[in-house]
């Protein structure tokens, strides 16, 4: 299966819940709304994307969002093994909030699913055991990952302010 | 004369026993069993063991020191033990232990050994070694420590599983010898006639049971760290946990002697002479000897196999090692019927 | 088990008072346990089953994403190696494989068959260590010290390529830091030889031992439906009869190139990870032949990308053709790589690794996402354990060779 | 014993004999040395893995390196040990660990602290999850190396052996009840925060 192919199988069962879809270096990234995140990770599941290999988010302070993508691939389809679809969904930085896609993906995501919540804060409405994973309570709290939590680095650099608004 | 009744007292023979061949003859088995169990893993390893405390003696030193160690270390007493309990029992279970030893004939002359000539000594000698687990539950209980808790609830699952094994299958041997008195047992075995080759059965059936009594490999379920830690010593330390750790290689020691005079014929071929040197001391460093190389093949065994399951080691027993033993227990009773030891 | 002062309230320093569910036994297994390794499993035992299993994990937790994010590119590198520091050639060749996405630069053949040659070395170490672990999780000390002596034989052939026994630090955008020295293709080839033997020695006393196989097959039982769901990767994988290996999937480097198999069992046990483990080591040591001989037999190539190579100063050329050493100019310690997201993965021994790698045009990455293979089979734990007796735990535990370090980065 | 009265109990003070005992066990006997040299050929270091350091920590162990030669064994529970290796980074969870660890070992007790994580934090000395391990613990011996190889381990034991006899370090606990040459360090805020609810 080559990469046009399968854009076309992602638009044709995507419908018109697909808001953009575009090739990046490595993957296919398919973003949706976070209210119909359920039911387009429910088709491309059907599609052959049995399972999520990485849980990503990404912080951007100056557009005010935090982008989570799921990146999901095939280990019961030879042909779609070779490709990753990331299945992307913008929230909003002050109440990140988003349906849990446990019910679709199950243990892959389960554990991941923790770690976006204690690095970054999103919560995931229905997950079955919402709590930090890696980092004590304390830490936690402090939402780590996030760009506006600043550590020290002493380098040549040393005094520039290291900052992202 | 006054004087009479001390010597008599200080050279009281079952004192002598006790003091000599059961404390320091069982420490030093124990060292020998657990500085081989070392060398020998590491041989088969690859390594080179303890060595630099004492490179002519091969390392052996290394043990002894572990020993000082363990014995001038801080002794601790958690907060939240049963007191009386915890220090009594692994005293206790090292002393009752070392206590059939009594009751364990090292020659036939009855000069020498005047309770071990006894008629019932192999049966005081085994109810004697059924003891230790009793109180080795006693200690697992009383450190108030979850992992203690379950390693001596195996400990008791295990027991259940071994005493039956053990007992039937070296009764066997009164079974064939007709009687219950270890230096006739013996005696019906000179020279040749030992019950190893006449009932390899009941023998290999007693190996198993001694395996799984004192928690040897395959079977080291009840102190097996990576579930339990320590198994019912986790909150031991110091001196006292010495106690513990010693009293499973004294254990074994007492085992391996009963099955050495059992079994493997106890100072058969050679008969005790007149005189300490030929009525004591050859005969019973016969007996040690075969003792010894029991408790070595025991230890070596930790360097072969991993460990069983616990309901895999309670299937053998009760699957492989009760009817084996009972076999044996027929097949010398077949032995007394054919009359070959009268 | 409490005495009346616990249930009255009191308070011992370090504990914690709490009532737990009526016939219900709670162990905390680790950090400090023979048998947990860097983590906590915190165990609901009913009798001996155990009922309930949460792993407690982030004891090794060294934040290398965030720290990722205020280094220069080429500076996680040494940073994220230490997370699987027994297998440090996989670990961090898909971070490079990213970056050199990113900047859109391709190695020269040379050096892609010597990353593949540290890779297969690293493999193969790796899944000693594995077997070590577990041979002394199940109460087999022999299989640990085997494991580990022959481990070293490894260790020193990475040593002899990279400088290093485990902190290699090899790979870099481009190319690797080094040539391979002359004498190395006839130490591969003796390893390669000394290893076969030894795996022979491996089957006899442990893979086919009577106590082992009783103890493990039927043990912790993934099926093929339910390995999927869980997401679970590499040879705990392919053991539940999933044929995936990123090696095949999408070939990376000059995997496309190579002859090897991908061994796949079916049962789904303990027993059946251990094989392919096993087998693992035989293709392994097949391809570090083939990669051998394609060295030798390919001079004269620099290790590093052809337009690299072309702006080195000549002090550094002549450094490179005297000593096989890439020494590099400081602009690289400041690049910058073009903006954009990338992602890229590898089969490192324990399974597949993952990297999002994402850059707005700085000298630092915007954002470094990895997701090892560790992280990805601790859901094992919570959800293959339960219904397995205590005695279980060690033998699961240990045929997932999970490592916490690598899980938690 | 006919005749007087048995109401009352004669006993010594069991401090002061214990002292003599102590006093002359230790001065006149040398039982201090022998404690020193049993000591010296008895470190048990406790099973406690803090970070990838673990690796070289398992390699000295195994037939290349092999310390037991030196009589260390690695032992399972931290009752019946007396030694721990600090493998690396000590995480913020894993410093309750750690202090709870060594609390609960036997004096007299040793530390060596391995890695240049151990030492300043290393690679990760900016990371906001670390602590320096000698602030939990006392350390008596530090290897630097990222990580340090067995070779270096093996010697750091023999450096222990070498001050333990030079300084009676093992002996002197008996005498005084704490090791003379090193303050007990206590952690400047509690390390096991996160765990109490």
């Amino acid at each position: 299966m080559n990469s046009e192919r399968i854009v076309e199988e992602v638009k044709n069962v995507l419908g018109g819940l697909a808001r953009e879809i575009a090739w990046r270096k490595g993957y296919l990234e398919v973003l949706v709304e976070a209210t119909n995140i359920i039911e387009a990770a429910g088709k491309l599941k059907s599609m052959g994307l049995d399972h999520v290999k990485s849980v990503t988010a990404v912080d951007y302070p100056k557009e005010s969002k935090i982008r989570v993508t799921y990146h999901a691939s095939s280990y019961s389809r030879e042909d779609l093994m070779g490709f990753i679809v990331g299945l992307s969904v913008d929230l909003p930085r002050d109440n990140p909030e988003m349906p849990s896609l446990v019910s679709v993906w199950d243990g892959s995501v389960e554990f991941q699913e923790r770690e976006v919540y204690e690095f970054f804060g999103v919560t995931f409405k229905g997950h079955p055991d919402l709590r930090p994973l890696l980092l004590i309570r304390e830490l936690a709290e402090k939402r780590v990952l996030r760009k506006d939590f600043v550590v020290k680095e002493e380098s040549i650099y040393e005094g520039v302010p290291f900052k992202y608004d | 004369m006054i004087l009479d009744p001390i010597l008599y007292l200080i050279a009281y023979p079952p004192l002598w026993q006790v003091l000599i061949l059961g404390f320091l003859g069982s420490l030093a088995v124990a060292m020998v069993a657990i500085w081989f169990e070392r060398k020998a893993a590491a041989r088969v390893q690859r390594r080179i063991g303890p060595y630099w405390a004492s490179p002519a003696l091969g390392g052996f030193l290394n043990i002894i020191a572990d020993m000082v160690r363990y014995v001038l270390q801080q002794l601790i007493i958690p907060g939240t033990v049963d007191r009386l309990t915890f220090y009594v029992a692994p005293i206790a279970a090292f002393i009752v232990s070392i206590l059939p030893v009594i009751f364990i004939p090292l020659s036939s002359r009855p000069e020498f050994w005047p309770v071990a000539s006894m008629d019932y000594s192999l049966l005081i000698a085994l109810a004697l070694s059924t003891l230790p687990p009793l109180l080795i539950i006693a200690a697992g209980w009383s450190s108030n420590n979850k992992f203690a808790v379950i390693g001596s609830m195996r400990e008791s699952y295990v027991i259940t599983a071994y005493e039956l094994v053990a007992v039937v299958s070296i009764l066997s041997a009164s079974a064939a010898t007709l009687t219950f008195n270890l230096v006739h047992i013996v005696d019906a075995q000179q020279p040749f006639k030992w019950l190893i080759i006449l009932n390899p059965i009941a023998f290999l059936a007693a190996v198993l049971a001694v395996l799984m009594s004192t928690s040897a490999f395959p079977f080291e379920i009840p102190e097996s760290e990576h579930e339990v830690v320590a198994g019912p010593y986790t909150e031991y330390s110091g001196a006292l946990y010495a106690f513990n750790m010693g009293g499973a290689y004294v254990r074994r020691f007492v085992y391996a002697l009963i099955i050495a005079l059992v079994f493997l014929g106890g100072w058969a071929p050679y008969v005790p002479g007149p005189g300490p040197i030929t009525g004591y001391v050859i005969p019973s460093i016969i007996v040690v000897l075969k003792a010894l190389i029991i408790v070595l093949f025991i230890s070596f065994l930790r360097a072969v196999y991993g460990r069983y399951r616990l309901d895999q080691a309670l299937g053998a027993a009760w699957r492989l090692a009760i009817p084996l033993a009972i076999v044996g227990f027929g097949w010398s009773l077949l032995l007394a019927y054919i009359g070959v030891f009268h | 088990m409490t005495s009346g002062g616990l249930e009255a309230g009191g308070q011992i320093p370090g504990f914690i008072v709490k009532k737990i569910e009526k016939e219900v036994y709670e162990i905390f297994i680790g950090p400090q346990h023979p048998g947990s390794g860097h983590m906590r499993i915190i165990v609901r035992l009913d009798g001996d089953i155990i009922v309930e299993a949460d792993p407690d994990i982030g004891y090794v937790h060294r934040t290398m994403e965030k720290l990722s994010e205020v280094r220069e590119w080429l500076k996680p590198i040494p940073l994220l190696e230490r997370m699987t520091i027994i297998d440090a050639c996989n670990v961090t060749l898909p971070y490079v494989n990213a970056l050199e996405k990113l900047m859109d630069k391709k190695p020269s053949t040379r050096a892609s068959y010597l990353r593949v040659l540290l890779c297969e070395i690293n493999r193969v170490a790796s899944h000693l260590y594995g077997m070590g672990i577990f041979g002394v999780f199940i109460g087999h000390s022999t299989m640990y010290m085997w494991a580990f002596g022959d481990r070293e034989v490894f260790l020193e052939l990475a040593e002899a390529l990279t400088g290093a026994r485990l902190t290699h630090t090899y790979p870099i955008p481009g190319g690797v830091r080094r040539d391979m020295p002359q004498e190395l293709p006839g130490m591969a080839r003796r390893a390669v030889r000394y290893m076969r033997r030894r795996l022979e020695e491996y089957r006899k006393i442990f893979v086919d031992n009577p106590v082992i196989v009783k103890r493990l097959s039927g043990v912790g039982v993934i099926s093929k439906s339910r390995a999927v769901e869980l997401g679970i990767v590499g040879p705990n994988l392919r053991a539940s009869g999933v044929k995936y290996d990123v090696r095949i999937a999408e070939p990376y480097e000059v995997y496309g190139e190579l002859d090897f198999e991908i061994p796949v069992f079916e049962e789904g046990d303990a027993l059946a990870r251990t094989w392919v483990r096993v087998e693992e080591i035989k293709q392994s040591l097949n391809i570090i032949e083939q990669a051998v001989n394609w060295l030798e037999t390919h001079k004269g190539e620099p290790v590093i990308a052809k337009e690299d190579f072309d702006k080195l100063p000549k002090l550094h050329k002549e450094v490179y053709e005297r000593e096989g050493r890439v020494k590099f100019v400081p602009a690289h310690a400041t690049m910058k790589i073009p903006a954009g997201k990338a992602v890229a993965r590898g089969e490192m021994g324990r399974g597949e690794i993952f990297y999002y790698v994402e850059s707005d045009g700085g000298i630092t990455p915007y954002r470094v996402r990895v997701v090892t293979p560790s992280a990805r089979n601790a859901i094992v734990f919570k959800h293959v354990v339960p219904g397995h007796t205590l005695m279980d735990l060690p033998a699961i535990y240990g045929s997932i060779d999970y490592f916490p370090p690598e899980s938690d980065r | 014993m006919t005749g007087e009265p048995v109401d009352r109990v004669y006993v010594g003070n069991i401090n002061v004999a214990a002292k003599r005992a102590r006093e002359l066990l230790l001065g006149k006997l040398k039982l201090g040395e022998v404690v020193d040299w049993a000591t010296t050929f008895s470190l048990w270091p406790v099973h406690l893995l803090t970070s990838c350091c673990g690796a070289e920590f398992a390699a000295t162990w195994s037939p290349r390196f092999d310390a037991e030669q030196y009589g260390a064994l690695p032992w399972i529970s931290p009752r019946q040990t007396n030694f721990i290796i600090i493998e690396g980074t000590v995480t913020r969870k894993m410093a309750c660990a750690l202090r709870i660890t060594y609390e609960q070992m036997p004096l007299p007790k040793f530390v060596i602290a391995m890695g240049a994580c151990a030492l300043d934090g290393g690679l990760f000395y900016n990371s906001y999850n670390i602590v320096k391990p000698w602030e939990v613990v006392p350390v008596d011996v530090f290897i630097p190396g990222c990580p340090p190889p067995p070779e270096g381990l093996a010697r750091a034991i023999l450096q222990l052996r070498k001050s333990i006899r030079e300084k009676k370090l093992a002996s002197r606990w008996l005498m005084e009840g704490w090791r003379p040459d090193r303050d007990y360090v206590t952690p400047k805020d509690d390390v096991c925060k996160w765990w109490r609810p």
